[in-house]
Order: structure tokens, then sequence, then C-alpha cells
């Protein structure tokens, strides 16, 4: 009985429409939160916040862009990297052009620079559709990794072509980039944003914008005879998901390695995260996190397990290993979930809703 | 300004100014092109038969130049290790069916799509877990040195390498137009319930497909193995496919070999004559860009089957 | 007795061609205010190709099309959506990874004014703004009797709900001009009773005016205000149910009487211009 | 049911993820060095000598002489396959290993080298970038804790170009000439871009660049272009596939082999042997010796592979990869000794290996001693000179080894300085760091 909807009876459309209708549901995710913010910055390693929780957030944001537009308003796109390095790139020349300008700042304006170029690469989705659209959307993840490796200007004539962070803070002496950054600063920076953004995305999809974004994909000519003009839904979904992947490169690139080259955004980011959202599942924001965290976290618990249990094993063997049971564990749970982590998490919840009685 | 003369006028001077290097580069261009394809062939004949967008095809095409090579290097004969090979890539076809497509039948295509990936994942490791990550140098005897034929520079490993890709295409049209096993797999790319309704067994064809493409992905790694020694890279040819399948078409054989050859010319052009306007290095991106071109005005590609939306 | 008005929109000569077919030949006709029209005619005779010219999605070689005194050549859906013509589909053309109620909101959009960065915010303004709709929302679905799936995804329905929640999405855009193609096709005869009363009553409570693509002779001869009959893309009647059904012309198209229709094989042509 | 598995087994993955720790227990007169290598992916051909040269070396020390100062040698490898943010992760992982913590770093990517310097710096953990990274941070005042010994890109490329010089028959001769420079199109291949340039200003050459996109598997186009362009002399900084690919396609338009000469990471077996003999010819930079007669290689056969251990087979122990890893391996343990001579005979954190590493002086005795000699050079670390003055020297493919072709070339050590200088210094000022000042620290 731990699990009831009965006796929480709406008096009120709001209550029906708030974010987390049921209160388990919303103490659960209140408990996550405080867990987020006062146990692990407590118990955490460095290690454990920069290495495994900082990269799986900066990882789920850029899953939540994507799922905006693949997800919700269901364009397939292997663009990812690209938007996320203008991101990166365009924080990098706007902190390092205004240093006195706020972090925050610098991130938001990256995003919207973001959501711009997101705009111009979604044009060609008004005539092309599924796989050929994925596919076309390669041109621009290979035509901006190229850009922000060939024109000097971009990482300010440096040698190598890396751009690497220079310290700022948030606000005083709370330094969030750089060297002498806390991790703690870093890792609670990263999950305000976070979670911030992911609340927006859920006000916007469970509004007017995401049911247009639902109507086109899931027919776009119906969604056309209701009234939805399609190029400018599909646009808005591509300007919102890029500025969500831009935030998170830019982030990738200023907290988590601190020192980027364009090709650290190179075509398999892309897929990785396209992985992440379907494992998670599409059109879930919960979906999202789930997948960043199977794609980060197994890999490394995979890595980590031969040593844990005691025994040695070579590297090389260890990390193939882990290539092939990583793979196995996608498809078992594509077998097992199609719909990804998030309709897994539903199902138990209808499940849980009927305990102890099976029907 | 200068800028505008390097894009709009420069590459056509030195096109004018020197026709013969042309020729070379159009030719170089399509014999790459013709590389591009075999792999892009492996793509197509999955997606035609199953609907699945295989992303699995680069590493099975490491996968299979892996054995290969591994097999001759214990001692086999080429021959030997060809045939042994083939099996090989005809039992993991059974085990793909048996074990992924199988469990996963009537899913939607992003849903296969993934499972490719994992499959992906688990072939390379897989591969590099058997024969280890080192480079194995390949010769199967195909002759490297270069051809002048009337001033224009050919390679004749490429020409070897268009040969077998043709030869290649040919057998497969041969297949698929004139035998049972070909209709049966024309029909199932139609329609599959209608193609299991007149008692086509949809889980064998399925093997045969897999099979094929399998073969497919042992030619195309022999011969990128030949090029570059087999090696982990050779997954990577992967992305030098995919614009030959956007431009061609998911559904086309024709369409693989014609969409090879265009951005093969295609993509050498722009880097021999644009790319110092732009610092070089544009081919890549230069590929997809040409692909993205044609599917707007083709959005199922040049040979694809357009779907029609009715309401 | 309900009192029909003017025209609202008219058809001038409209002619539409798919390749070599002849989908729609000079056709003319009128909507009048408040009215019920009913198109009939065999499969295949032009009645969804009017209706898609009608709201925009084809356009046609030639003719005009006249709404609310303003004439055009050319428009989107969406326009025509936005211009208060909503309709129905001859088969369902729901969102099927929604529930009822979204497939029903979606009706609201063009009605909801905040832009996406009120939506980001959500609390305030555009929660507002969603409650608002939500509340019309709900006062369709007590209309239509689908409060029990409500929740559901649409995916999940019969057939026969799945017209009704269709309706009911037409119905939230609160259009002027309602279209419906075949809303009874596939129904037993107490949905189709039902759907016989919704109709009326959306008529009569809304004062939309509607016009219905119709097999079922029966339904039509009792809900119609005035039938129309289209045979291989060319108008061949005009006029009250009584009337139409005496006209030799119809009774010929349908070789037999009039009351038990049976919906012939369209010949393969017209099949063709249908399925575009 | 299904569910319920399925379920269960997310549950377990997260505990078991969340249940990692990285704290094992130590013996007490340990120094832990944390080894990030490649042993699978795109760069595992080149990654697997390196890493088992290295691994070998420090196995016949602690045979040999069971450790340094009576200090024995650990080290866990850890696999980054070349990328990032894995060896990143890596780092992380191991920097506290070892009763002491991790004594240095060789990131063995200039990627990694990248993103591990302000970290490293920030944990005062030195980062050995030998022969790769940052040329710029051979300027120890702004970069206190990142090492480039023997000799940088920018060095190399210039010991290049006075080959090629002395191949021609003096600088003078270079007037006129075209030099061509095959790259792979990411920061590494960018790097001897400006000395190239600045050098042909110098000797009046003209200085053509041919970018190859990563990872360097199609080049016809590129090829068609230098036979077009016929270069006198053509320069190599690939990578990986790339290297071998290029070398096929320069036979393919009949490029003099002898013209051809790649840099350090374009000169070892890997790179060759895929082209057959089509490499025969082939020249690279290098700044060691290759193959096995040398008193410190066989001593790693007697005392390793003698004993039935190794991370290889007994024929790829002198492979130019692989002597690269025994020399890296050398560098940080004297490193490690020269740190001991000051602090004493014990486990000794990052910061007194940094001492060591800037007080590092290899004489050529101490060659001698340690059973190098030809196969290194020596070199002489400071407060501002992390680099050491290392020599390079030229090596020539004869389709069975690596042979010398020419002494050993001493780079432009002035022009260089100035120009590390430079970098370092704009480098400081973007992030707002402050040099140090060599003269007070001792």
């Amino acid at each position: 009985m731990l699990y009831r909807e009965v006796g929480q009876f709406k008096t009120s459309y709001a209550a029906d429409q708030a974010i987390f209708p049921i209160s388990q549901e919303r103490w659960l995710v209140i408990a996550a939160l405080a867990a987020a913010y006062l146990v692990i910055p407590a118990i955490g390693s460095e290690y454990w916040l920069l290495t495994i929780m900082v990269p799986f957030l900066v990882y789920a944001l850029a899953a939540l862009g994507l799922n905006l537009l693949t997800g919700y308003a269901g364009q397939v796109s292997l663009g990812t990297g690209g938007f996320m390095a203008v991101g990166a790139f365009a924080t990098y020349k706007l902190t390092t052009a205004f240093p006195e300008f706020n972090i925050v700042f610098a991130l938001l304006l990256a995003g919207i620079i973001t959501a711009l170029v997101g705009v111009l690469f979604g044009f060609p989705s008004l005539r092309i559709k599924g796989f050929y659209l994925a596919v076309a959307t390669l041109a621009s993840q290979f035509f901006l990794i190229w850009l922000f490796n060939k024109f000097p200007w971009f990482y300010n004539y440096s040698a190598s072509g890396v751009i690497s962070a220079p310290p700022r803070a948030v606000f005083g002496r709370v330094y969030v980039t750089g060297a002498e950054a806390d991790p703690r600063a870093k890792y609670l920076f990263v999950l305000t944003m976070v979670v911030l953004l992911a609340l927006v995305a859920k006000g916007l999809v469970r509004g007017r914008v995401g049911r247009a974004w639902m109507a086109i994909r899931d027919m776009d000519v119906a969604a056309e005879i209701i009234g939805i003009r399609p190029l400018r839904t599909k646009l808005l979904a591509f300007a919102l998901s890029s500025f969500y992947c831009g935030i998170a490169g830019a982030m990738w690139a200023f907290i988590y390695t601190s020192a980027v080259e364009a090709s650290a955004f190179e075509i398999d980011r892309s897929f990785q995260i396209l992985f992440m959202i379907i494992i998670g599942g599409l059109g879930s924001i919960l979906g999202s996190f789930l997948g960043a965290a199977f794609i980060v976290l197994l890999p490394i618990f995979l890595d980590n397990a031969p040593r844990l249990a005691g025994f040695e094993m070579p590297v090389n063997l260890v990390s193939n290993l882990q290539t092939m049971i990583f793979g196995a564990l996608i498809i078992f749970f594509l077998i097992a979930e199609p719909n990804g982590l998030a309709r897994l998490g539903a199902i138990g919840k209808e499940k849980l809703r009927l305990w102890p009685f099976p029907h | 300004m200068d800028v505008l003369t390097a894009v709009l006028v420069t590459p056509f001077a030195n096109m004018w100014s020197n026709p013969e290097f042309v020729l070379e580069v159009i030719i170089g261009g399509l014999l790459s092109g013709v590389m591009y394809s075999l792999v892009a062939l492996g793509f197509v004949l999955i997606y035609k038969a199953s609907g699945v967008f295989n992303f699995a095809q680069g590493t099975m095409v490491l996968f299979a130049a892996l054995t290969f090579v591994g097999l001759i290097e214990h001692g086999l004969p080429i021959w030997g290790a060809f045939v042994i090979a083939i099996v090989v890539m005809v039992l993991l076809a059974v085990a793909i069916e048996r074990l992924v497509l199988r469990p996963l039948v009537n899913q939607e295509q992003i849903i296969l799509f993934m499972a490719t990936i994992g499959l992906a994942f688990f072939l390379e490791g897989f591969g590099q877990l058997v024969w280890g990550g080192d480079v194995h140098p390949l010769d199967i005897g195909i002759p490297k040195a270069p051809l002048i034929i009337g001033g224009v520079l050919v390679n004749e490993f490429d020409l070897v390498a268009a040969a077998v890709a043709g030869s290649l295409v040919a057998i497969l049209a041969v297949f698929f137009q004139h035998t049972a096993v070909g209709r049966a797999l024309r029909a199932v790319a139609d329609d599959h319930q209608a193609a299991q309704s007149v008692g086509i067994p949809l889980r064998s064809i399925w093997v045969i497909v897999w099979s094929v493409a399998g073969v497919v992905g042992l030619v195309a790694g022999i011969m990128w193995g030949s090029r570059l020694g087999v090696q982990f890279s050779i997954s990577l040819v992967a992305l030098k496919a995919l614009p030959v399948l956007i431009l061609g078409g998911f559904t086309s054989v024709p369409g693989a070999i014609v969409g090879g050859l265009i951005i093969g010319v295609g993509e050498k052009l722009a880097e021999v004559f644009w790319g110092p306007a732009f610092g070089g290095a544009i081919e890549d991106w230069f590929a997809y860009a040409l692909a993205l071109v044609f599917l707007l005005f083709r959005p199922h590609g040049l040979f694809g089957e357009r779907i029609i939306e009715r309401v | 007795m309900k009192r029909i008005g003017d025209p609202v929109l008219t058809a001038d000569r409209i002619t539409l061609t798919f390749g070599g077919i002849t989908a729609l030949n000079q056709i003319s006709l009128e909507i009048r205010h408040h009215e019920i029209l009913a198109m009939i005619g065999p499969n295949g005779a032009g009645k969804t190709s009017m209706l898609n010219v009608i709201n925009g999605f084809y356009h046609p070689q030639s003719g005009s099309i006249t709404w609310k005194g303003e004439t055009r050549r050319h428009m989107r859906p969406y326009q025509a959506a936005a211009q208060g013509i909503a309709r129905t589909f001859q088969n369902v053309a729901l969102f099927r990874g929604m529930t009822t109620l979204d497939n029903i909101m979606t009706g609201r959009l063009l009605r909801m004014r905040r832009n996406f960065l009120w939506q980001a915010l959500y609390f305030g303004p555009a929660e507002k703004e969603e409650l608002a709709h939500r509340a019309h929302a709900e006062r369709i679905i007590d209309f239509l009797e689908i409060q029990a799936i409500r929740k559901t995804p649409v995916g999940r329905l019969p057939y026969g709900l799945q017209k009704r929640v269709e309706l009911g999405r037409a119905l939230a855009m609160e259009p002027e001009l309602l279209l419906l193609d075949e809303p009874m096709a596939g129904m037993n005869v107490e949905e189709k009773e039902d759907m016989c009363r919704f109709i009326l009553d959306i008529n009569d409570e809304f004062g939309t005016t509607i016009a219905l693509i119709e097999h079922d002779m029966g339904v039509v001869m009792d809900i119609s205000d005035r039938v129309i009959v289209l045979d291989y893309g060319r108008k061949i009647a005009d006029g009250p149910p009584d009337e139409v059904r005496a006209s030799p012309e119809v009774i010929a198209a349908y070789l037999g009487e009039p009351d038990q229709v049976e919906v012939r094989a369209p010949p393969a042509a017209a099949r063709r211009s249908v399925a575009m | 049911m299904r569910l319920s598995k399925t379920s269960l087994a997310v549950a377990v993955v997260v505990a078991a993820v969340f249940g990692l720790s990285t704290s094992t227990v130590f013996a007490q007169n340990e120094q832990f060095i944390p080894r990030l290598v490649y042993r699978t992916g795109p760069y595992a051909p080149n990654g697997i000598p390196f890493a088992d040269g290295y691994a070998d070396y420090l196995d016949m020390i602690d045979a040999r002489d069971s450790g340094i100062g009576g200090v024995k040698i650990t080290y866990e490898e850890c696999e980054t396959s070349y990328n990032n943010d894995k060896g990143v992760e890596c780092y992380e992982r191991l920097k506290n290993k070892g009763p002491t913590g991790a004594s240095l770093v060789d990131p063995l990517s200039t990627g990694i080298t990248y993103a591990l310097i302000e970290r490293a710096t920030a944990d005062k953990i030195p980062v050995i970038s030998m022969g790769y990274g940052r040329a710029d941070a051979s300027y120890g005042a702004v970069f206190p804790y990142v090492f480039t010994l023997p000799a940088t890109y920018w060095a190399q490329a210039d010991a290049m170009v006075q080959y090629v010089g002395e191949q021609m028959g003096g600088m003078d001769k270079l007037k006129g000439k075209k030099l061509g420079l095959v790259y792979i199109d990411i920061a590494y291949g960018k790097e001897p871009i400006s000395t190239l340039e600045k050098l042909s200003q110098k000797y009046g050459y003209t200085f053509v660049k041919y970018p190859v996109s990563a990872p360097g598997i199609e080049q016809s186009a590129t090829w068609l272009q230098i036979r077009q362009q016929r270069p006198d002399w053509l320069f190599m900084w690939g990578w990986g596939v790339m290297n071998s690919t290029a070398i096929k396609g320069a036979a393919s338009v009949g490029y003099p082999m002898d013209h051809f000469i790649g840099v350090w990471w374009s000169g070892s077996e890997p790179d060759v042997v895929p082209a057959g003999d089509a490499a025969v010819g082939y020249e690279s930079g290098t700044f060691h010796g290759a193959g096995q007669d040398y008193p410190v290689v066989k001593d790693i056969l007697k005392y390793v592979y003698d004993k039935n251990g190794g991370h290889t087979t007994r024929d790829k122990v002198g492979e130019v990869l692989y002597n690269r890893g025994v020399i890296n391996a050398i560098y940080d343990l004297e490193a490690i000794r020269t740190a001991q001579d000051k602090f004493g005979k014990k486990p000794l954190r990052g910061e007194n290996v940094q001492w060591g590493y800037e007080h590092l002086d290899i004489t050529p005795q101490r060659i001698t001693q340690l059973g190098a000699d030809g196969l290194m050079v020596p070199i002489a670390l400071s407060c501002d000179n992390h680099e050491g003055n290392g020599k390079v020297r030229i090596q020539q493919w004869d389709g069975k080894h690596w042979k010398f072709v020419s002494d050993w070339i001493q780079p432009d050590r002035t022009m260089l300085t100035e120009m590390y200088k430079e970098s370092a210094l704009a480098y400081a000022k973007e992030k707002g760091i402050t040099a140090r000042d060599c003269e007070k620290v001792m």
C-alpha cells in the first residue's frame, strides 16, 4: 500500500495539471533533490564529483536537449556534438572577450547563439524526414567541427586549437571554472543549471509548445490541419534543443574537462547522446537522466568491477569485455522494454498501484 | 573579396589551365567512390529487406576482415580463410536473427537501429578480444604500382577494387532478379505482412540477407584491409558510406553505386580545387553537404522509393 | 425549426486533377450558415477531395473558394484552421502517442496566446491560460461523454471512440465550419445513433455549420438539411433530401433503390484519386 | 516478471556503481605511478608497444635492483582508448593511489595532456608529456608541473628543417625550395605549423600545408595535389592509420620516399609494416635508438623475459615505440631518484618528484651507468627549461629495421626559447597566472 492515488482526489484542474500529481512522486523527487544537494556534496570524493556526477549531469542536459527535438518533436538529429561545440566555443569567445562578464550570462548567451545556429541547420527538416534527416544533420556535425578546427579566431589563435577555461566565478570568489575551483562548487553549479533547465523543459512539454511538437511527431498532416505551422514548430524545437545542447557543451568544456579541442565534440558524442535518449526513453524528461546514467555510469562501473571484485585483469581484456557487455546490455534492455528505462519505471508504477493485488 | 575570387574564380581557372589534372581527380574520385559503395551496399541490403538501419555494418566489415586476416596468420591459404570467414559471417547472421531480430520483431525502426548499435559495441569488443588490437598487414597479391595512362595517373589497386565492386554488384543483381530467394527478398522488401501471408518465411529471409550483407562486408573488409592494413580504424569507413546512402537512397543497390561515384568525384573535386580556399580538409563535411543538397530535391534519395502521405 | 442563413462558403467551378485523373470537374457548391450539408456519392466520386480542397490540403488547378466573403486562390491547411474551418478524417488522424485529453487540448492550440518563453516559466500567465483551456476541453469531454477515457492514450481506444475523440478535437477549435469525413464509418447502430445525436446537438447548441460525407443513406436523409451528390468528380444533384432521393440521375448513379445503397467497388482510376 | 528482472539489473548496476570506492590497502614502502595507456581502439597499434616497454622496464627495475633506492615501484594501468574524457577519468581515479598518491602522470596523448595540465598543477602532480603535448609548456616559469623533455614538436620541426638543409648541402640551398607538411587536421597535427612558417621566412623556402581530415583513412585527394605540386621535401605529422595510408599514398603517386620525413609518432613499425615494400626508404624523426642491442634492453630480456615475464613477445622488444616506452620510464625513475637524493629514500609526493624533474640532469656518464649508450641523449632540466635541450635524430626504414641516417641534431634553442616564452606568457595572461620567478626558485 505504499503507492496509491486512492484518496488523492483532484479538486481543481490546477492540481491535476501539477508536475507530479501523485504525492508519493512529489516526495520521491524532493528526496532525490535533497540527496543531490546535501548528501552527495558531503560524502562525494573529488573523483566522484568531477568525473562521475558532473559529466553525468552535463550528458543528461545534452540528452534533455536532444529529447526535446527527437523525443517530442520527432526530428531525429545527429548534430548534437556540433551544437555542443558551438556552445563551448561561443562561451570561450564571450568570456575571453569580456572577462568581467558573469559566467552564467556567458553560458545563457552561448545557448542563444547555439539556438540560432540550430535554427539555421533545422531548415532541411521541412522537407527531409526520418533517417534521411538524421544523416543529413551529420552535415552540420562535420561542418561545425571542421569550422572550429579550421579558423584560429575561434580559439584565439592558440598554436594547437585547444581552448582552455579561464577561471570564472558565479558570484564573489566562488569559482566554478579553472583549476582552483572547488569540486563542490562546480558540481552544485552544474546541478543547479541542470535542475532549472529540466524544470523549464517540463513546463514546455506539458503546455502548448509540447503538444504542438507531439502533434507534429505523431502525424504532421493532421497537425497542420488543426492549425499548427510545421516549419515554425520544427524550428522552435531545433532552437530550444540546440539551446540546451549549447549550454551542455559549454559546461563540458569549461567545468568538466576544462580544456577541449573541437574534436572533443566529434560524431561519437552525437551518437552517444542519441543512445542515451533511446535507452532512457524518447519523449521523457526523466528518461534523459536515466539514459545518461546508463551510458555514463555503466562503462565506468564495468571498468572498475573486476578490480573491485579483487582480481587483476589486463586493461585491454577488461576494456574489450566492457564494450561487449555494454553492447549486450543495450540489446537486453531493448528486448526487455523497447520504450526505454522511463517506460520501465512507468510500468513499475502501474504494478505498484495494483500491489498487492495482481490485477 | 579575394575570398570570393578564391571560391568562384581560381578553382575554375585551375581546372581550365590543367584539364588533364581534372580528369585525374575525377578518375581518382570515381575509384574512391567505388570503395565507399562497397561499404554502402551492406547497409542497403539489410535496410531493403528488414527496414533496419544497421549501425553495426562498419563493425561487421572490421570483424570480417579481422577473421579473414587472423585465419591467414594462422597459416591458412587465402581461399581457405575466405571460405571459413564466409561461414563465420553466416553463423553471425544466424545468431543475430535469433538473439536480436526475433525478440524485437515488429518494433519501430528506431528500436531496431538502437539494437544494432548494441550489436556494434559487442562485435567491436569481441573482435578485438579474439584478434587483438594490433594492426595486421594484409596482402592478397593485388598489385599496387601506379600506372600512367596517357599522362593520367591511375592506381592498379583501385582498378582491381573497382572490378571487384562491379562484379559484386553484378552477382547481387543476378541473385535478386533471377533466383527464388531473390524474388522472396524483393517481396519482403515491398511488404512484410504481404510476404508472410503468401508464406515467405521472414526469419530465414532475414538470416539470408544478414549473411549476404556479412559477405559483402567481408569483401569490403578485404579491400579496405589490404589498403589500410586490418585494424580498428576500418570500422570508421562506415562514416564514408553514410552520405553515399542518403544520396543513393537507403533502398537501392544501384543507388549505392551511383551515389558512391557522385560522392567520390564531388568530394575530391571540392577538396582539390576548393579546399585551398578554406584551408583544406573539407571533403568530409562536403560529402554530407552534397548529399543534403540532393535530398532537398529528392527527399528519399536519388533512387529511394518515395512514400505518399494520405489523409 | 431552425433558420438557415446565407452562404458562408462558396466553391466556384473547382477543378482538381492528379496526373491524368480528374478528381473534381467544374464543381460549384455553397455551404449555408447553420446548415447540415451532406455530400454523398460512390467511392471515388471526389467527396474527400472536395473537403481537402475546402480546407486547403489540395490546391485546385482552377476555380476559387470564397469563405466569408473573401475569395482565395491558394492557402495552407493551418490558415484554413485559423479562419475557423475544422475537420475530421475518413481514417482517424489522431495523435496516437497522446492521451484523449491532450488530443482535445491540441484543438485549443490556435487560441493559446502565450509564447514559449511564458511556457518555459509555466507558472503564472501560461498556467492560467492552460487551465482556462483545460476547462473548455473538459466541457467538450462531458459533452461527448468520454470522461472515462480522459487520460487514456488514444492508440489504445476502440475505433468508435477514436472517431469521437477526433470530433472532440475538431470541436475544441470552436470552428464555424466543421467538415466531417464519414463520421460513422465502421460503427455499429448504437454508436451511429450517438454520433448523429452529437452532430445535431453541435449544430443547434454551438450553431456550427456542418458539411459531412456519409454512405449510410438512412443517416443522411435523417440529419441533413441539404444533400449534394457527386459522381466521378461531377455534381449530379443538389437539394433537400427528399428531392435528391427522387432525382433520376442519382438513382441511375446508384443503380437501384436509393434507400438500400451498397457501396460499389470504384473504378480503378477513381480509386487512385482517392488514394492521393 | 521480465520487468522485475530488468529493474533488478538496473538496481544492481546503480548500487554497484555507487558502492565503487577508490581506496585500497598498500604496502608502505611503495612509489605509485599511474599508467594511462591505450591498448584498444583506433590507436591501439601504437599504444600497445609503448605501454609494454614502460611496464617491462619497471618490472626489470623491481626485479634487478628491487626498486629505486629500496622503494618498490608499483603501477596500475588504466585504459583511455586515446579518449580525452576517459583519460581524465583515469587520472582522477588513480591520482590518490599508493601511500603518497601518484608520483607523476604520463598522459600519452596531446589531448589528455591539455585536459590534465590544470588539474595536475592544482594537485601538484607533474605531467610528463614526453615528445608531445603543448610545446610552450617547456617554459617552466608558467607551467611548473608540465614537462616536455626531451624535445617538443617545435624543436623537432626545426631539427627536420636542419636535416633537410644538411642533405641539400647547406641551409642557403633551402631558398626557393618547396617544403610540404601532411598533417592530421586536429590539435596535434597543427603543432609544427607556426615553427615551419617562422623558418620559411628565415630560410626563404615556400611552405605548403596538406591537411588530412581525421582519422585519415581517405587521402587520395591530398596525394593527387602533392603529385601536382611536387614539393621538394615532405614532412608528416600523422597518427595511427593515417601514417601507413600516407606512405602508401606517397608510393602511389611515386613520391621519393627518402624525401618524405615523418614526426617521431609517424616513425614506428605499425606505421611502415602495413605499407609493405612501399615504405622502404621512408624517414622519420626520433629522440632515441631502436633495436635490442643496448645493455638496458638486454637486461629487460634477462630479468623479465627469461623469467617468463614480460608484457609482449620477445621479438617485439626493441621496436621503436617499445623503446620509447622504456625511455619514458627511465626519465620518470631518474627524476624520482634525483628527488630521493634530496628528500630521502622514501615514497615521495608529486611535488617532490616535480623538484626531481626540475633538477634532472642525465649526463653521459649516467647514461652509461643506465646502460643506454646510444639509446638516448643527455638532457638537463631547470626551473624555466622543462625541455632539457634534448636532441633529435633522423632514422630510415630499410624494410626490416629502423636505421639512423643522421647524427644527433641540436634544434635552434635560442629561437625556440623565445617562441615558448612568448606563447606561454600569452597563455598566462589569458588565465590570469603570474609566472614564477626562476631566480628565486632553487
